[in-house]
This record gives structure tokens, C-alpha cells and sequence, in this order.
């Protein structure tokens, strides 16, 4: 039956047909085929990117009334990557809830959607997205209180869980739990904060999200010592951005904003030295990636020197994840399965040629 | 035609399937004033509403100035200006100071300017004798107050015809020698005058005619001399038996 | 003139000016061409607004979010094996309703009186069905936080209207009362409740009530929950009835006062039905509002109707389901609504509120 | 007896049983056995209240989360080197208001005019000042979506009260009309909206509009939230006003009728400045409800106080600062709610409402 | 002492600034029937109303059957149930059918049982002519009748006095009688009264006594005989001159 849910869905995006009427859907895709995403965004001299205001190390809505965090890095690299910087007058940052963000996609509510977002095969078909190269790699964890004797899921019987509804980890909860034949409870709350204060509050034994979010959170804790986080790895969560079906350019133009940073950070290419380095640089896989021999940028529909601005503006993967998450911040989250993939991790650029 | 301001010709009434006025055939000179008696019930009230269209009557044709009464919007709005009406429950605007009450008809169908209408209603406040009220909110006067602003709201008008309907059955026995006093002035200076009313002396002394409902028809219509002393109608008789006791 | 001689005391019929259906319809709707325009323009809304969605509705819409999960829909995560119990209670309000219908109607006291008490006792023979007894195997235990789905939001809903009541109406009185001190009470509880968002008491009740109750007493959510809605509608309640208190003349308290009620029987006889009356509108429209704001209570990690609802949209195969579930979730809302608001309507009339 | 020659209109003066602040306490607080212990009880709970609230706010309590905060509470994320011009809105109005108490209290009708077409005008001017203007380096434009905190709430609350009230005066006189289609379309209007949850209405608003409209139209998402308030508070004010009107006697219509005034002069002059006296504390109610529900338009992605409270929640220095920054946000909506409802019973008052 | 059954001694009460009454004396025997007159404002209603505290006088002394009215709240029980009251208008309560107007407070202050109170209810509905109105609500009946329930309501208590507060200044001429006839029958009866009420005729016919109010003070006190025709005060003979018009 997927298939044909897939059809249904799809068809209903994009022809756009709800309880309005049928003829003014029709020509919805039509409009939409003749101007490219491209297009309409640099006539709106803006990018839309969908992200998170209550993730932290993520998405935060910063004192100064501005945007920050790792997924909204990414935001502003793509925005760089259009219109060579990302301020306000090029990036517009949309907080989303994790059950409105399906909706902002297919209505081009936005024209991408950052937002600690697992790739799914499911998602992929049936939000009529798809999804870029995957940023981050996360895995679910479950946190427990110390002084609770749990050591391991399987200490779990019969335990209560404070879980975030609508999404990936509310499933793969079900799944594993049912997988290893562990009663649980599951306590489901809308957003962030209400789940945490639930655990915080003694309403549930366990408390389970990405591994990530798990080291973030703990630190919103009154305690943070007094709880700790279990070895185990429940799901596979790789997290990145997301857009929806329909127009391969714009899909292009986001893949190779993230694979700029990949790459940068393994020829070495930082903020700092990226000019230096375009001048000098004899490697021509540099020298392509920076823009300064070949077309590549221009065969994306963007500026020959995107990837450099980017580097420029944002920084390579390592420096958008230390300043984000790296040791120096509140969260500390070991680099792990997010190391290049010369260092044993996953990053894996194709190459700018 | 011209002889008579308000005519009417088989007027009938329904409210549901209950007929209360079953062919009414009655005419009023200009400057006439002529008051209803009966029985609760017998119509009196429901007759007096149709004139100026408060009750829509379902037969019969009814003509004011020569203008008949029908469902032409425009005829009217040119009726009711030119009759003006006075309830028993005063029917004030309890939000609007008297002069309020007073003003804003001139001003707003008459299209009079402010302060026209502001010398008119002094001018009829004095007429009505309460002039030093003109501030005040209708809560804050007593009944018979009420009542002679109310007079004088139905006047700012300047209608040619005015409406009581029992207009003193809800005051004290004092109050309503003030409000009598008021419409005995307004009937010796010529107005036309349709009054219900219990108020025998009234009848006797201004009255210019006695009409006698009872079950929504004229029963006996007659001069106060001939009415009170010599009455017509056994039914007559007996309700007069019982209103002098 | 006329001067009739015997006074006529029958009645002629009314004239007919309107017969029927199509004279009702020629006088209503094509009266003038006002109305006429009028009722063209509608019947086009409703074309260009019902054909399409009922095309949508039928052709492409995948009602299968709903159907599968129309169990969930209803009573959350509930066992299944159990719900049986769930059905029955509602088979059983059901039958309630259906012949109360006819038993308030007619002139039977006995029937009316043993009504009333069933409709009393049921709650809590409803109450131990759904909840059942601790190692019972005929009805097992079932665990609040089980329960879900519109029977929770029916329950937090029923609960809070019929708690909410006599708080807000002792709010009411208190607040009018002559003794400085329950009248601050009252008015501050008031103010300060209605000046605050429900969440925000939700949340607080979350946060706090854990620091303040023994660290081994544990309230089920559904219970704080319950509380918190009930405390919360009373604040409006009871500034409703302060409104119906007012638009009772004085005239009433001094009858009571010279007849010898006492205080309460004044309020209970005299006072209370006539004000209640008074302000049904506002308090159904309260109702309705307290209906939909069980709701709200998924911040404390409770499962109702809304939420259920929206957790399909994260099941593998309904991810895309969004306007069929919410298109539904509105529909149940409305239905329940409207139900309120015709009765309420219903029971206006029959106490002849609107006729004056 | 008695047999008065001569009649005393003089007075005495009333006897003096209560004297000064003392004698107040003495008769209201401790009157009887009944009033003491009331008194007590209520100062011994404000103390095991208060003290250890007070406490914990000054000892433990980390406000930094809400003073580092602050300007993001005020405008949400509208750009700091142009905030200016939010303060000088809130100047303006705070100067606008106090020169007003004077003015209308007064008697000088030019100075009331004059400060009645200030103020009319004044949303505009506002407006302006905080939107700017296109390329204009003066007041460079502020795009809406920067538009957030206490500005948005007040924004959407304010234009939800101003324009939900003549759409639910109008649905009100609509659903009492003579002609059928006027009173069919209103009723199901009010109906429908308020048979349907606020979260589900701006969700449809969220899903459907972009579909209706053509691709390269967007409408932002403040004025989606704007129109939506404003239609689901037009449904709940109908039915409130329609209670009042209720209320007025028939006599009030026919006066105005005999006076020959037209049906829109009597609306105007002389029943809805009735209806809408005798309803203003349950309209006032909602207006409050409506402030708080302006929370909910965080499903269309705007940032309003509640949601830049949540996201504070997030930042790496505040992460366990849910007590402050919850009390905060509930006594933000409270001061103003609380204002709204003073404010209405000094209107109720000056009405005399509560007389009779 | 046991001589009065309403004995006040020095009746003073204040609105706000505002003195109502001046230090009233006034003593009622068993049985007798007294009429207050006065014109508006002068405190008639206010002293019936302090002799069953429905106001609070605040100096002087009201003694009722002998029990002092004081702010003992038992006190004040006890003196309503000897007293009952009829309002100028007439304040039924309007949710409740006739019969339940009448019931409730015989079932719930003297503890009667249904059936009993039933029983008694439809004898005075018999005794003011209105047995077939039972089970009508107020909203359906005229006014006459709505105040002779208004009387069989108070009756219900078997009350030891009767205050009247212008009981039929609400009504239709008609109506009027009607509701004087119940009165007359009750003061024959042997009921104590005290009327506050402008029907002359009845004044004339039943009182024993009447009393004369202005300022918040009795100007007179006479026969009924000597009032009318031989008044002594000239405040008395101003206002007979207006009233007797
Ligand atoms: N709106 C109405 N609906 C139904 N019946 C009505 C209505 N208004 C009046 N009636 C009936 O019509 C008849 C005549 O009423 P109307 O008010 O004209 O009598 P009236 O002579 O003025 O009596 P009263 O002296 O009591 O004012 C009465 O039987 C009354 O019950
Ligand atoms: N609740 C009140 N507050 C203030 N003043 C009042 C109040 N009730 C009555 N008064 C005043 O007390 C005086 C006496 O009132 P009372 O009603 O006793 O007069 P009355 O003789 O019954 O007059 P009427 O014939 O108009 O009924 C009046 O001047 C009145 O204005
Ligand atoms: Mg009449
Ligand atoms: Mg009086």
C-alpha cells in the first residue's frame, strides 16, 4: 500500500487540492514549474529556512533577538551561498514545531527546513520532501536518574518515559522496547520544555530524545550531576535539511552548501585562511571548490566563489560544530560518528570537480 | 377626505389567530381630541399602535393626512413624524440626559442643527415645567417627570397629532394631577389629541368625543355629556359602574 | 357612526397571505430583490465552497488516518482487550440521554425523580467500570494514564463544568458579599485567575506541585489536570453569574427577606435560578470554550482527544494526513459544540428567556 | 399622639458608629467570632504563601534569565538598533493615556474631540513608525516577521478586540434578523467558529491559505494570526452582545420607532449603547481570554511573549530557569489583565451598571 | 405594653447623609387597621418597611408581639413570620408557578408538609378569587391578579399583621377593585393592617385610623371621619386639595 500513499500524497501537494475548489488547484503546479525555487527566492531577496527556537546547541532564539545554534548555521550558509552574506535582509529564520514543519514544506511556507530533522524513508515519501546530505548523526539515548539503579534499557521494566510526541524518537522507542520485550509507559508531552520539566518533576523514570538533545538538556536540569545517560544507542537519527519535491537545482544548491563544509574542513580551509588559501592554493580541488578555477558554482545557478563565501561567513563543519556544540560550549558533545570520515567518522564529501 | 387627519376604514387586527380589532371605522378632525375608554383587553391599546404603525393591522385601510398607512417604507416614516406618542411605561432613553431624549429625533430625522433643537426642547421643557432638569438622566427624576419629558420628546417633533396611551396609570395621585395639567394645556391650544385613559376628569373636561371599546370593536362612541350621564350601551353602563366607585 | 347595538365576541380567521412551503419560501427568501440577491449569493457560497470539498472529501482524502485509528481516537492508549467497558459506558450515557428525553418531558414524578437519581449515581458506577479494582480479573485496574482520547476530554470536560459550577457560583457570591474579607478573597481568586493563561497554570501545577507534596505522593495528571480545569473555569464562571446577579431587580430579595427565607434559601429558591437563567448564553459559550480547552492539557503529558489526534501525523503511513485529521478533530469539536449550544438553546426557550 | 404643629424639615446628622481606619477594621474585620477567624486564617495562608515566595524570589531565584532578556520580551526579535522606535510607541501611548484620564474627565469638549481624533489616528501613525518604510533610511522597513514579544501579543490582542467587535455586533443583529438567509448565515457562522478549537482554525488558516492564494501572494504570517483572532473573537462577542440585547425592554424600540427613527439610528443611539452596557463584563472576560489565547499563534510561526518566554528556556545560560521565567510571563499576562478587568469596572461604574 | 402589637418608639434612620424619618412614635393595637398617607418622598414607604426590617433603623426602638427588632437574627426570623408584606409591585417570583409562589415559604420557614401547604394555598387562592390560576406562572396574569397573589402569598404564613406598601398603584382602574375588594374583606376579618395606600374610598370605609407623613415625620393622626373633613394641620388640607381633585 506504501506506493499508493506515496501517489495520493504526492499528487495532493502538488496539485495543492483541499476543500478549495478544483479548478484554481489545477494550475498551481504549472506556476510553480515555470519559476524555480531559485528564482523566487533571489526576486524575494530573501531565503525562508524552517528551524528551532527551543533546541539547544541547535536553535535558539538568542538575547539579542536573533537566531543561533547549529541547524541555524546551515541556514545561514545557504543563504551566503545565494546571496553571498546572511543577515537580515537575506535569511529569514521561521520557528517551527516538530508538527508544523511537514505543513510549512508543502504549502512553501519555507523554502528549506533545518530543524533537527531525522531522514526517514517514510518522511521522504509521504512529506513530499526530500532530504539533503545528513549533518549531524545523531542516535536516541535515554537519561536516567542516578540514584535509580538503571544501568541498562533492560532495567527498564515497567518504567515510565517522558517522550516528545510527533516524532521519530516516540516510534523507535515503541520499537526497541518492544524489540528487547521491556513493559514501559510512555508519557508524551507537545514540545521540549514541557518534557523535560515532566522528567525534571519526577513524572517519568526515563527521558529519551537524540543523544544530542539528551547532553543539552541534561544541562537544563536543576541537577545535572544527579542524572546520567545510558551507553545504549537506540536508533540510528541522522539529522539534516530537508526540501520539498520538485525542483532538483534547488536540491542541488542546498547538497553542496553542506558538502562545502564538509570538504573545507578536510583540505584544511578555515574562515581565517580561506582567502590566503584561494590565492595560493595549487591543489586544483581546492582551487575548484574555492571558485577560483572551473564554473562549478555557476553551473549550481549561484556566484563561482559560493563555497568560499561560505567559508568565509560560517566557517568549515569543525568550526560551525565547535562553536556550536564543541568543547568550549555548555554542552561539550563528543565529535563521535561526526568526524570526517579520514578520522573514522562518517562526513564523506564528493568531490568538487 | 381632507375633512378628517386620521381615518380608518375596517380595521383589523390579528396577533396569531386571535383578532383583536375586528373592523374599525373611525375618523378624527384636525385639532379634535378624543379619548378611549374599555376593558383591559378590549383593543384600545392595539388601535391606537396601528396609527402610527407600531402594530401592522392586516385589514382595512387607515389614512393619516391623507397618506395611507401600507407596507411603503417611506409613508411611514412621513406618518410617524408627524405623530408624536407618549406610553404608559414613559419609554425614555434611560442612557441620554433629558435633553438627550429630547434632541435627538429633531436632530436626527428632522435634520434640525444642535442648537435649534436645544432652544426647542428649553422652550418645551419650560412648557412641561421642568426646565432645571435638563441635565439629568431619566433614573434620577420621578414619574411624573418622566412622564412630562416624555411629552415633551413626542412635541420637539412638532407632530400634528399626539398619542396617550394611558399615560398616567403607572404614577402617584400627585404625579398625575402634573402630567394631567400638561396635556389639558396641549388640548385647549388646538393639538389633535387620541388619548387612552382612565382619568374621568380628563374626559369630562377636554374631550371633545368618548369612544367605547370592548372585544376589539366601537361600541358606543358619544359626547362626554351623553357618555357619562346617559350612555347608550348596557355595557357601557356597567363598566362605568364599576370605574366610579 | 357606528354604534354597534350587540357586542360581537366571535372571531374571523386570519387572513392567509402565506400558504405552504413555496408561500413561505416566496415570502422568506425571494420577499424583495434584497433577499433574493441574497439568497442566490448563498446558495453560490455554498456550491463553490461544498462541491470541492465534498469532492475532495470523497475522491481523494485518505480517510484511512482515520479508520485505523479511530479506537485511539476515542480512548487513547486504553487497552484494547479492555475497551469493551469503555463502550459500554458510552452505551449506557446513551441510554440515559434517550430516555431521559422522554421521561423530563412527561408528567411522571416517580419517573422523573428515579431518573434524577440514576443520572446521580451513574458518574460513579461509570468512574469504577473505566478505572476497575486493583487485581480484580473481571474488571483489572486500569491506570489513568491510560486513558485518553475523547473519553478524556470528555471527563476532564464533564468534570470541569459540573466542579467549575457551584465554585463559581460561590465565587459570585462571594464577591458580592458584605464581609470585606470573603469579598478580597473572592475578587483576588478571580482576577488573578482569570489574568493568568491557562497554560501557564498547567505549567506551574507541573512544576510545583511536586515541590510542595511529599516526594512519595503522586498525583495522576488526569487528576491535576481535572483540578486545574476546574479551578480555572470557576474564575469565569463566576464573573458569568455576577452578571446574572445583577439582572435581578431588588424587589425579589425583599420578598424573600419578608416571606422569612433565610440567606440560602433565598439564593437557592429565588435568586440563583432566575440569574442562572439570565446568563445561560454566556455560560454555554464558556462551556463550549472549556470543552475545547482540554486541550491544553497535553503540556502536562496527557493524551486527549487533539492529541491523540495529532500523533497520528507522526504514524509511518498518515505523515502527510495533516487537513484529514485536523478536518476531523474540528468536525468532533463542532459536533460536541453545536450538541451544547442546541440544547442550551433548547433550555432557554423552554424557560422563556427570550420572551419578555 | 404626636401631633406635629409646625413640620421640621431640618436634618440631623447620621450617628456615628464606625470613626476612622480603627473603627473600619473593628467593624468589618472583627465584627464576629466569624470574621476574626476568617481574618486570621486569610493572614496566616498569605504567609505561608508570600514569605516563602518572597524568599525564594529574592535568595534563589535567577532573574538574569528575564533582565538579559528583556528586550527580546518587549519586540521579540525586531532588530536592537532600531527598538527605539517600539519605546517611543509605548511612550506615546503611555503619554496619550495619561493626558486622556484628564481630558475626559474634564469638561472641555474641544480638548475631548481633539484627543478622540488623536487617538484615531494615532494606529496609524504607530503603525508607520514601527513598519517604516521601504528604502527609507530614516525608518528603514521592519519586515513583520521580525515583529515578536509583548508588541506582537498587544498587536494581535488589540486588533482582535477593535475588529472583532463590529463583525460580532453586526453577527449578533444578524442571527436576531427578520430574514431568514441573514439569520441562517450568521448563526452557522457563529456556530461553526465557536464549535471549533482556536489551534485549529490558525492551523487551517496555516495549510489552506497559501493553497488559496496564488504562489508569488504571501501573506504574512502576523496578518494571518491578525484575521483569524479577529473572526474567532467576532463568533464568542456575537453571542455575548446578543445576551444583551436580550436584555433590552421592547418599549426602547418602539419609543425609538414612534420617534421615526430609522432602523440604523436606533441600532445606533439607542439599543446597542444599551445592550453592550449591561454585557460588558463577560465581553470583557473574553477580551482578556483573547489577550491570552494570542499565545496559540505560535503554530503559524510567530514569536509572541509566551513563545520568546519558552525559547529563553533554551539559551545555554538559562536552561533551568522554567520557575522564573514562568512566573514572569504569568505576571506580565496578569498586570494586564488585570488592568483591562479594573478598567471595565470603573466603566461599569461610571454606567451604573451595578444600580438599580 | 401587651396593649400595642406594634409599639415604635423614636424611629430614626439616615440614607447616607440623608434623614428618612425623624423620630417616629407610633402604636398598633391587635386588629386595627390604620392608612398612612403623605406625600412622595415623605417616608411612608421606608417606616412600613423599618417595622419588618426590610430597612435597618439606626436609632429609637420597634417592638413587634412584644420581641424588640435589634440586629439578633433570630429576632428578625421570628417578626417575619408575623409579618407579611405586599409590595406595590407585587415582586412574584417570576420562575415559579402560583401554587410554588404561594408553598414555598409556608414548607420551608414554617416546616409545613406539602400537602398541608398545598391545601392552604388553594383556600386563600379561593378567598382572592383566583383558584383556577394555580398553576399559571406570574408572567401569565394580569396585574390584578398578579396582586392578589401577591396578598395570598403573604396570607400563606398566617401572619399576625399585614402591611400593604400602595398595593394597587400598579394597577388598572378594574383591576383596583379588585384587588381593594380582597383588602376590605381582610380588614373585616379582623386582620391588623397597615396600608400605605392613596384609594380614598378605602381609607374612607375601613380605616381605623390615619396617619399623616411628611419629612420623615407624622404631621397628623386622625379618624378617618375628621381627617377628610375636619383636617387640623394645613400641610394636610394643602394636600387633600391636590388629591382629591
Ligand atoms: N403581542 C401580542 N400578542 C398576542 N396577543 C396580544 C399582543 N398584544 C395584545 N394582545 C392581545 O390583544 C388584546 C388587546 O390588547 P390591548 O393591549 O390592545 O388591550 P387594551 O385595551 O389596551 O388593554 P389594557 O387596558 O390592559 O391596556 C388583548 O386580549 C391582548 O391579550
Ligand atoms: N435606598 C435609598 N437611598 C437613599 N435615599 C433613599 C433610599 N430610599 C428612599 N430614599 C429617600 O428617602 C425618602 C423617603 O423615601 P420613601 O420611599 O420612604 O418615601 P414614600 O413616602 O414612600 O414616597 P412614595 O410615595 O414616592 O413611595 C425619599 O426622599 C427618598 O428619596
Ligand atoms: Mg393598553
Ligand atoms: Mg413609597
Amino acid at each position: 500500500s506504501q506506493p499508493k500513499v506515496e501517489e495520493v500524497k504526492s499528487n495532493e501537494a502538488a496539485a495543492a487540492s483541499t476543500t478549495q475548489e478544483e479548478p484554481a488547484a489545477a494550475p498551481a503546479p504549472a506556476a510553480q514549474a515555470t519559476e524555480s525555487r531559485l528564482d523566487t527566492v533571489r526576486k524575494r531577496g530573501k531565503l525562508i529556512c524552517g528551524g528551532n527556537k527551543n533546541l539547544a546547541g541547535f536553535g535558539v532564539l538568542a538575547s539579542d533577538g536573533s537566531f543561533s545554534g547549529f541547524d541555524i548555521d546551515y541556514c545561514r550558509a545557504i543563504a551566503v551561498a545565494i546571496f553571498g552574506k546572511a543577515d537580515d535582509s537575506t535569511l529569514e529564520i521561521r520557528p517551527l514545531t516538530a508538527s508544523d514543519r511537514p505543513i510549512a514544506l508543502q504549502t512553501n511556507e519555507i523554502d528549506v527546513l533545518v530543524r533537527n530533522t531525522t531522514y526517514t524513508l517514510s518522511r521522504d515519501t509521504e512529506w513530499s520532501a526530500n532530504f539533503g546530505p545528513t549533518t549531524f548523526y545523531d542516535g536516541q539515548g535515554m537519561m536516567v536518574r542516578k540514584d535509580s539503579g538503571i544501568e541498562k534499557l533492560e532495567d527498564m521494566e515497567g518504567a515510565s518515559i517522558c517522550v516528545q510526541t510527533g516524532t521519530t524518537t516516540e516510534l523507535n522507542l515503541a520499537d526497541q522496547m518492544a524489540l528487547r520485550g521491556i513493559n514501559y509507559t510512555p508519557k508524551v508531552f507537545p514540545d521540549a520544555p514541557s518534557t523535560l520539566a515532566a522528567f525534571q518533576a519526577g513524572n517519568c523514570d526515563g527521558f529519551t530524545t537524540d543523544k544530542s538533545g539528551l547532553i543539552s538538556q541534561k544541562q537544563e536540569l536543576d541537577d545535572p550531576a544527579a542524572f546520567q545517560i545510558l551507553g545504549v544507542t537506540m536508533s540510528k537519527e541522522p539529522l539534516g535539511p530537508a526540501y520539498a519535491h520538485g525542483d532538483d537545482q534547488w536540491a542541488d544548491i542546498v547538497d553542496w552548501t553542506v558538502y562545502c563544509t564538509f570538504s573545507a574542513e578536510e583540505f584544511g580551509v578555515t574562515s581565517a585562511n580561506v582567502d590566503d588559501i584561494a590565492k595560493t592554493a595549487e591543489d586544483p580541488n581546492i582551487r575548484r571548490m574555492l571558485g577560483v578555477e572551473g564554473e562549478l558554482g555557476k553551473g549550481l545557478g549561484l556566484d563561482n566563489d559560493f563555497c568560499a563565501n561560505i567559508i568565509r561567513e560560517m566557517g568549515n563543519y569543525e568550526e560551525i560544530y565547535n562553536r556550536n556544540l564543541g568543547p568550549d560550549t555548555a554542552f561539550s558533545v563528543p565529535r563521535g560518528l561526526n568526524s570526517l570520515w579520514t578520522d573514522g567518522g562518517l562526513l564523506y564529501s564528493p568531490p568538487f570537480r | 377626505m381632507s375633512e378628517y387627519i386620521i381615518e380608518c376604514r375596517g380595521v383589523k387586527k390579528w396577533y396569531g389567530e386571535f383578532q383583536a380589532l375586528k373592523g374599525i371605522d373611525f375618523n378624527v378632525k384636525k385639532g379634535e381630541v378624543v379619548v378611549i375608554l374599555g376593558p383591559s383587553g378590549s383593543g384600545k391599546s392595539t388601535f391606537i399602535r396601528t396609527i402610527n404603525r407600531l402594530e401592522e393591522h392586516q385589514a382595512g385601510e387607515i389614512f393619516v393626512n391623507g397618506i395611507e398607512l401600507n407596507n411603503d417604507v417611506r409613508n411611514i416614516a412621513e406618518i410617524r413624524k408627524e405623530i408624536g406618542m407618549v406610553f404608559q411605561q414613559f419609554n425614555l432613553f434611560p442612557h441620554l440626559t433629558v435633553m438627550d431624549n429630547i434632541t435627538l429625533a429633531p436632530i436626527w430625522v428632522r435634520k434640525w442643527d444642535k442648537p435649534t433643537a436645544e432652544a426647542k426642547a428649553m422652550e418645551l421643557l419650560e412648557r412641561v415645567q421642568i426646565p432645571e432638569q435638563a441635565d439629568k438622566y431619566p433614573g434620577q427624576l420621578s414619574g411624573g417627570q418622566q412622564q412630562r419629558v416624555a411629552i415633551a420628546r413626542a412635541l420637539a417633533m412638532e407632530p400634528e397629532i399626539m398619542l396617550f396611551d394611558e399615560p398616567t396609570s403607572a404614577l402617584d395621585p400627585e404625579m398625575i394631577k402634573e402630567v394631567l395639567d400638561v396635556m389639558i394645556v396641549l388640548a385647549q391650544t388646538g393639538m389633535t389629541i387620541l388619548a387612552v385613559t382612565h382619568e374621568m376628569g380628563f374626559a369630562k373636561t377636554v374631550a371633545d368625543r368618548i369612544v367605547f371599546f370592548d372585544y376589539g370593536l366601537i361600541v358606543e362612541e358619544n359626547t362626554p355629556d351623553n357618555f357619562f350621564t346617559n350612555p347608550r350601551h348596557d355595557r357601557t353602563k356597567l363598566f362605568l359602574s364599576q370605574i366610579l366607585h | 357612526m357606528t354604534t354597534a347595538t350587540d357586542i360581537n365576541t366571535a372571531y374571523e380567521a386570519p387572513p392567509r397571505t402565506e400558504v405552504g412551503v413555496l408561500g413561505w419560501l416566496k415570502h422568506h427568501l425571494f420577499g424583495s430583490w434584497f433577499d433574493t440577491i441574497l439568497t442566490i449569493l448563498s446558495l453560490g457560497l455554498l456550491y463553490v465552497v461544498l462541491v470541492p470539498s465534498m469532492r475532495w472529501a470523497v475522491t481523494k482524502a485518505n480517510w484511512r488516518a482515520i479508520t485505523t485509528n479511530i479506537l485511539i481516537l476515542i480512548h487513547g492508549p486504553y487497552p484494547q482487550t479492555q475497551n469493551y467497558r469503555v463502550f459500554i459506558a458510552i452505551g449506557l450515557l446513551v441510554v440515559m440521554g434517550s430516555v431521559s428525553l422522554f421521561i423530563y418531558r412527561g408528567e411522571n414524578v416517580r419517573g422523573r425523580r428515579t431518573m434524577t437519581i440514576i443520572w446521580a449515581v451513574s458518574p460513579f458506577f461509570i468512574w469504577y467500570l473505566l478505572a476497575g479494582f486493583k487485581g480484580s480479573s473481571f474488571l483489572p485496574l486500569i491506570e489513568y494514564s491510560k486513558w485518553g482520547g475523547l473519553l478524556l476530554s470528555f471527563i476532564l470536560a464533564i468534570f470541569g463544568i459540573l466542579a467549575s459550577f457551584p465554585i463559581g457560583v460561590l465565587l459570585a457570591l462571594g464577591r458580592q458579599s458584605d464581609m470585606p474579607i470573603i469579598k478580597w478573597m473572592s475578587t483576588v481568586y478571580i482576577e488573578v485567575v482569570r489574568g493568568v493563561p491557562f497554560i501557564t497554570v498547567l505549567f506551574m501545577a507541573q512544576v510545583m506541585l511536586p515541590l510542595i507534596l511529599p516526594p512519595d505522593v503522586r498525583v495522576a495528571g488526569m487528576f491535576r489536570a481535572m483540578v486545574a480545569t476546574a479551578l480555572f473555569s470557576a474564575a469565569y464562571l463566576a464573573e458569568n453569574v455576577r452578571g446574572g446577579l445583577q439582572a435581578i431587580p431588588r424587589g425579589q430579595y425583599e420578598a424573600a427577606d419578608a416571606l422569612g427565607l433565610s440567606t440560602f434559601q433565598q439564593m437557592y429558591f429565588i435568586i440563583m435560578p432566575q440569574a442562572l437563567r439570565t446568563v445561560i448564553p454566556p455560560i454555554v459559550g464558556q462551556f463550549i470554550g472549556l470543552f475545547k480547552d482540554t486541550s491544553l492539557v497535553a503540556i502536562v503529558g496527557l493524551l486527549d482527544f487533539l492529541n491523540v489526534s495529532q500523533s497520528i501525523l507522526s504514524q509511518a503511513g498518515f505523515l502527510g494526513a495533516q487537513k484529514e485529521v485536523y478536518l476531523f478533530a474540528a468536525l468532533v469539536y463542532f459536533v460536541f459544540s453545536f450538541a451544547m449550544s442546541s440544547a442550551s438553546i433548547r433550555l432557554e426557550k423552554q424557560l422563556g428567556v427570550g420572551q419578555r
